[in-house]
């Protein structure tokens, strides 16, 4: 029952976890919202196979086509894109803020001055 | 799927699973960024293979365009390369991915067979769709018709979406009008990227007022048109300055088309609330309910437009006004 | 007719192919900066127009060869440009081309 | 006529309040604004709760499309009740931001706040009544930007770490429960929740509705901060500007809480969850060891926002433990506590908020001596603790009595032990604020501090007051949430 029906899932669940690695791995934060994006734009890819109808053309109506593929995936996907670029950006920006206010974007080291000011006194 | 179809959809994927490896093991992070670009028109490939060109639109305007441009002007200003850190284990984390990845893999075996058309997703809520849509709402383009009239409340959703992230990028990096003269009195010249930058940017203008009223016939609407006008104004900044940019469309402005926007497309869900319909419930907006939706379409996609446009606007220069404080 | 329209455009896909593949291997070839833009950015123009061009032959006189049209000649117009633009800006960031010269150059040049 | 659209404007009036908020150009109008829409949605939240109370569910179809072909919203007991908490909370914390704000934000960021804030009350709103699992994942992220907007509003630099970590950590949530709506609709064909509820029963034994209920437990664990995946949330309560604090740690995780409880007994059954998946074999272990764990952290805490948080987390495992229970006395315990955890931890939240604009800081040290010069903010904050701690005649009381009755119900006698245990060790990390406060002087170096302002005072003694009134006299919440349990188990009302 295992056959290469599947493959197309198969590849965007390797591509998927590869960006949620990328994500919980990273040390950098601007690498860690490279990783998210590719998971979630993975993801998406996930729910546009899922549409997919084989013989069928992209749904805009035109004469002398039967089958089309299935639409609602489609507009899931478009509302999740930019959600995703919204969720970037917010991101990007906190980045710079955190650069600005501690110095780094590496995380170990924003940790550390952390740590610091946990010890000493508290605003 | 056809088989040419398959081949390409094959190649295109080997091409995803390289870049991301690629980006996995890369250090440097200009590279990363380029290639996570490289990694959304890939995709955007592969929905165009799989017959999604709304998306694929979409993804290549925001994945490899405005993201990119955004990530670059962060790393501006963070800087470009990763430390070396100490050696972090990466045994609890693969196992974290290696059991997620399992637990999808094994949800996947009882999947129908890729592009099988009984599958259950294509039985139940999408055949009305593509059946009846045309009829119903009146226009071609099932993605927009689906889009803007049956999950039309799912779509005012994006829009507050793109509303609250340029409220909160606002709120972090706000925009910093300077009030003094620029330090570097001249920048260099760059004749051959203004002449053509003046010469481009009327016809990408004149495209995005193309994909935005065209939406109902071909791919596109009004989130692709808001970002390919932004991309003008972006690409007028580049070769410019921000300075003149921000006169041209001032922040202030901005900020409140970006708010009428949202509340042009809530205002017609109110307007046909008024009317005796539901909210959003575009067919009591005129005598004729294919002539109402048709209007209810144009109008939010209109607000759609405007918001996004704005608001990626606003976003862009909030980036690039905090670059040019530390070079 | 159709059959010399249709040899027609195979030649100019191929064509366009093997520029945009020649371009490609110049990029892995070339060991520096401004060499391998410079492989990529001129064949990539000859390359978008012969692809073109056989689709257009595929397509006939309709309204999606019109766009294949606007679409070559907008690219015309801007990839040279983001050529220049990327050059311009590692120029500007610091980055030298090498210009290492043969020894007979050198040569000739230590004669004169 | 108007009537019949209510559960619409109940998330439609705050969700396009927000860009008329930004537009505003004086403050103080804002605010105003933002509080007569904040008390609008409670007005609408409390008609809602008065037409389902007898069990009618009110079903509203977005662009007269009908289900599962548009989106829906319904309404029942369930989700009327949750709608009463998050805007309830919301009628209070808006008043009481000016003030607040006023000492932690800068003042041009007011109006920013105040959009924001409305529009993470219109996403939780929506999140609770909506009847669409994809409609669900948007409000969820409307909800989600905007309170990581607010969190990185505070003035402590490690509010922006805290946001990001929060933020990363929220998208991964958001993405698996993505994922498992994704697979749902894979198998189903329709994203309509109670469509999803008739069409998945007859799928029991398919691995892909395992998978997609695996990936939609993961998501909202994080969105709650489930044991494990909690990490986000301590740092976001103690960081973020008090005023936030106080709406976002006793609304964002119980709404999540809902939704977790919508997917587990109406869309994916009872009989999937419990007999088939048995996910309370998961929930309770991993409820004992956060109300262990969280409880005992939160003694050793510096600050008192920290150690709120950390007891939020054991608040959390309190309501795992009730659904895990898998009885109507337990889940009924479980939604008592969600109401009465949000009055309780609100008023603390709102009542350390007022130290917080006389002191400028909240931490346990600096509380010295305040019990005689904050008389009314202190007496607030005992009665909270008193509260938090399950004392008779607070509502902890009462929800805790449910979670006894109900593990006494199972024969679960170690859980009741559990339960009692730490509840002492929240008497120990509530004694230690009170005795600083009250049994030492203020250090004589200080600056002298007076009683907080009234517009301070007032919103956090009407939690506080709440805490009592309900404690006391506690049938409007019982009733609504044992009819609400009762529901859920597929019980007549």
């Amino acid at each position: 029952m295992i056959s290469l029906e599947l493959y197309n899932y198969w590849v965007v669940i390797f591509l998927m976890m590869a960006g949620f690695y990328t994500l919980i791995v990273s040390n950098h934060l601007i690498k860690k919202i490279v990783g998210l994006n590719i998971f979630q734009t993975s993801v998406f890819m996930l729910y546009i196979s899922m549409g997919k109808v084989a013989g069928g053309t992209a749904p805009i109506a035109a004469e002398g086509i039967e089958t089309y593929s299935n639409p609602l995936p489609h507009v899931l996907i478009l509302t999740a894109i930019v959600v995703g670029i919204a969720t970037t950006s917010l991101a990007l920006a906190l980045v710079i803020r955190i650069k600005e206010s501690y110095g780094t974007v590496q995380e170990n080291e924003i940790l550390e001055l952390d740590h610091i000011s946990d010890t000493g006194p508290q605003a | 799927m056809s088989s040419i179809n398959l081949l390409i959809d094959i190649v295109l994927l080997t091409m995803l699973v390289f870049t991301t490896i690629a980006i996995v093991r890369s250090r440097s992070l200009f590279a990363i960024v380029m290639l996570s670009g490289i990694y959304s028109l890939l995709s955007a490939n592969i929905f165009i293979i799989l017959d999604a060109v709304d998306v694929a639109f979409t993804e290549a305007a925001v994945g490899a365009g405005i993201s990119t441009v955004l990530m670059l002007a962060t790393i501006g200003i963070t800087g470009y390369e990763q430390k070396k850190r100490r050696t972090i284990s990466w045994i609890a984390p693969m196992v974290v991915v290696v059991i997620t990845g399992a637990v999808l893999v094994y949800g996947t075996l009882d999947m129908p067979a890729f592009t099988d058309p009984s599958a259950p997703i294509h039985q139940h809520v999408a055949p009305r769709y593509i059946n009846d849509s045309p009829t119903e709402v009146g226009i071609p383009n099932m993605v927009t018709s689906v889009l803007a009239s049956y999950r039309g409340y799912d779509t005012m959703g994006e829009v507050i979406v793109v509303f609250a992230a340029m409220i909160g990028v606002f709120s972090l990096i706000g925009i910093r009008e300077k009030k003094s003269e620029p330090i570097h009195a001249e920048p260099p010249a760059r004749p051959i990227l203004q002449v053509m930058a003046k010469f481009m940017i009327p016809f990408i203008i004149l495209f995005a007022l193309y994909v935005q009223f065209h939406g109902d016939f071909g791919p596109g609407g009004g989130f692709q048109a808001g970002v390919i006008f932004s991309v003008a104004i972006i690409l007028y900044t580049l070769t410019f300055s921000q300075q003149d940019a921000m006169k041209l469309v001032p922040p202030w402005v901005l900020k409140r088309l970006a708010s009428i926007g949202v509340l042009i497309y809530g205002g017609t869900g109110v307007v046909s609330m008024l009317k005796g319909g539901n909210f959003l419930d575009y067919s009591v907006l005129a005598h004729d309910p294919i002539h109402g939706q048709h209007y209810g379409i144009l109008i939010i996609e209109f607000g759609v437009g405007l918001t996004v446009a704005c608001a990626m606007m606003l976003i862009f220069f909030a980036f690039i006004s905090r670059g040019d404080k530390n070079p | 007719m159709t059959f010399i329209i249709d040899a027609l455009s195979w030649v100019c896909l191929m064509m366009g192919c093997f520029l945009g593949i020649s371009g490609a291997v110049g990029i892995f070839k070339f060991d520096e900066f401004y060499s391998r833009v410079h492989a990529a950015s001129v064949t990539d123009t000859l390359c978008v127009f012969f692809i073109m061009a056989g689709l257009v032959l595929q397509s006939g006189f309709t309204l999606v060869s019109v766009k294949l049209i606007f679409a070559v000649v907008l690219l015309w117009l801007t990839s040279p440009v983001a050529s220049h633009a990327l050059i311009r800006s590692a120029y500007h960031t610091g980055l030298k081309p090498k210009l290492k010269t043969s020894r007979k150059e050198s040569a000739k040049r230590g004669q004169s | 006529m108007i009537s019949e659209h209510i559960p619409a404007l109940q998330v439609v009036v705050p969700l396009l309040a927000a860009p008329i908020c930004f537009m505003i150009l004086n403050n103080r109008m804002a605010w105003l604004f933002a509080t007569l829409v904040s008390w609008l949605s409670f007005a609408m939240a409390i008609m809602l709760v008065m037409e389902v109370k007898d069990g009618t569910v009110l079903r509203y179809e977005f662009g007269g499309w009908a289900p599962p072909w548009g989106i829906e919203y319904s309404v029942d007991i369930l989700n009327a009740y949750v709608l009463l908490i998050v805007s309830g909370i919301a009628a209070v914390v808006f008043p009481y931001s000016w003030k607040s704000i006023q000492k932690e934000i800068p003042e041009s960021h007011y109006r920013i706040y105040f959009t924001a804030m409305l529009l993470c009350l219109a996403g939780l709103l929506g999140m609770t009544i909506t009847g669409d699992a994809f409609n669900l994942f948007v409000l969820l992220e409307i909800s989600s930007l905007s309170s990581y907007t607010l969190i990185s509003l505070g003035r402590d630099r490690r509010a922006l770490t805290a946001s990001f970590q929060y933020l990363i950590m929220g998208t991964i949530g958001a993405t698996f429960i993505l994922i498992g709506i994704g697979l749902l609709y894979a198998l189903t064909g329709t994203l309509n929740m109670a469509d999803l509820a008739v069409r998945i029963p007859p799928l029991e034994g398919s691995r892909t509705l395992e998978a997609a209920f695996a990936f939609l437990i993961v998501g909202f664990g994080l969105k709650l901060a489930m044991f494990p995946l909690h990490l986000w949330l301590p740092n976001a309560y103690a960081f973020a500007p008090s005023a936030v604090s106080a709406f976002i740690g006793s609304t964002a995780t119980k709404v999540a809480i809902y939704a977790l409880l919508r997917f587990l007994f109406t869309i994916f059954g009872t009989k999937f969850s419990f007999d088939y998946m048995q996910v309370h074999w998961l929930l309770m272990p991993l409820a004992v060891v956060s109300i262990m764990f969280a409880s005992i952290v939160a003694v050793f805490q510096d600050g008192i926002k920290r150690l709120l948080a950390y007891s939020s987390v054991a608040q959390i495992g309190y309501m795992l433990l009730g659904i895990s229970l898998v009885n109507v006395t337990g889940l009924t315990g479980t939604l008592l506590h969600l109401f009465n955890h949000a009055l309780m931890k609100g008023g603390l939240f709102l009542t350390l908020g007022a130290v917080a604009y006389q002191i400028g800081n909240t931490r346990v040290k600096s509380v010295a001596g305040l019990g005689q010069a904050m008389p009314f903010t202190m007496g607030a904050f005992v009665v909270g603790a008193l509260s938090l701690i399950g004392v008779p005649l607070t509502v902890g009381f009462i929800s805790k009595w449910y979670l006894i009755l109900a593990t006494l119900e199972k024969g679960y006698w170690p859980l009741t032990v559990l339960i009692l245990i730490s509840s002492l060790i929240a008497v120990v990390y509530t004694w230690r604020i009170i005795e600083t406060a009250y049994f030492q002087d203020r250090p004589a170096d200080a600056p002298p501090v007076s009683e907080a302002p009234l517009s301070l005072l007032i919103p956090a003694w009407t939690l506080i007051a709440a805490n009592l009134y309900f404690g006391i006299n506690s049938s409007l919440s019982t009733e609504l949430a044992s009819s609400a349990a009762t529901m859920l188990f597929g019980g007549n009302l």
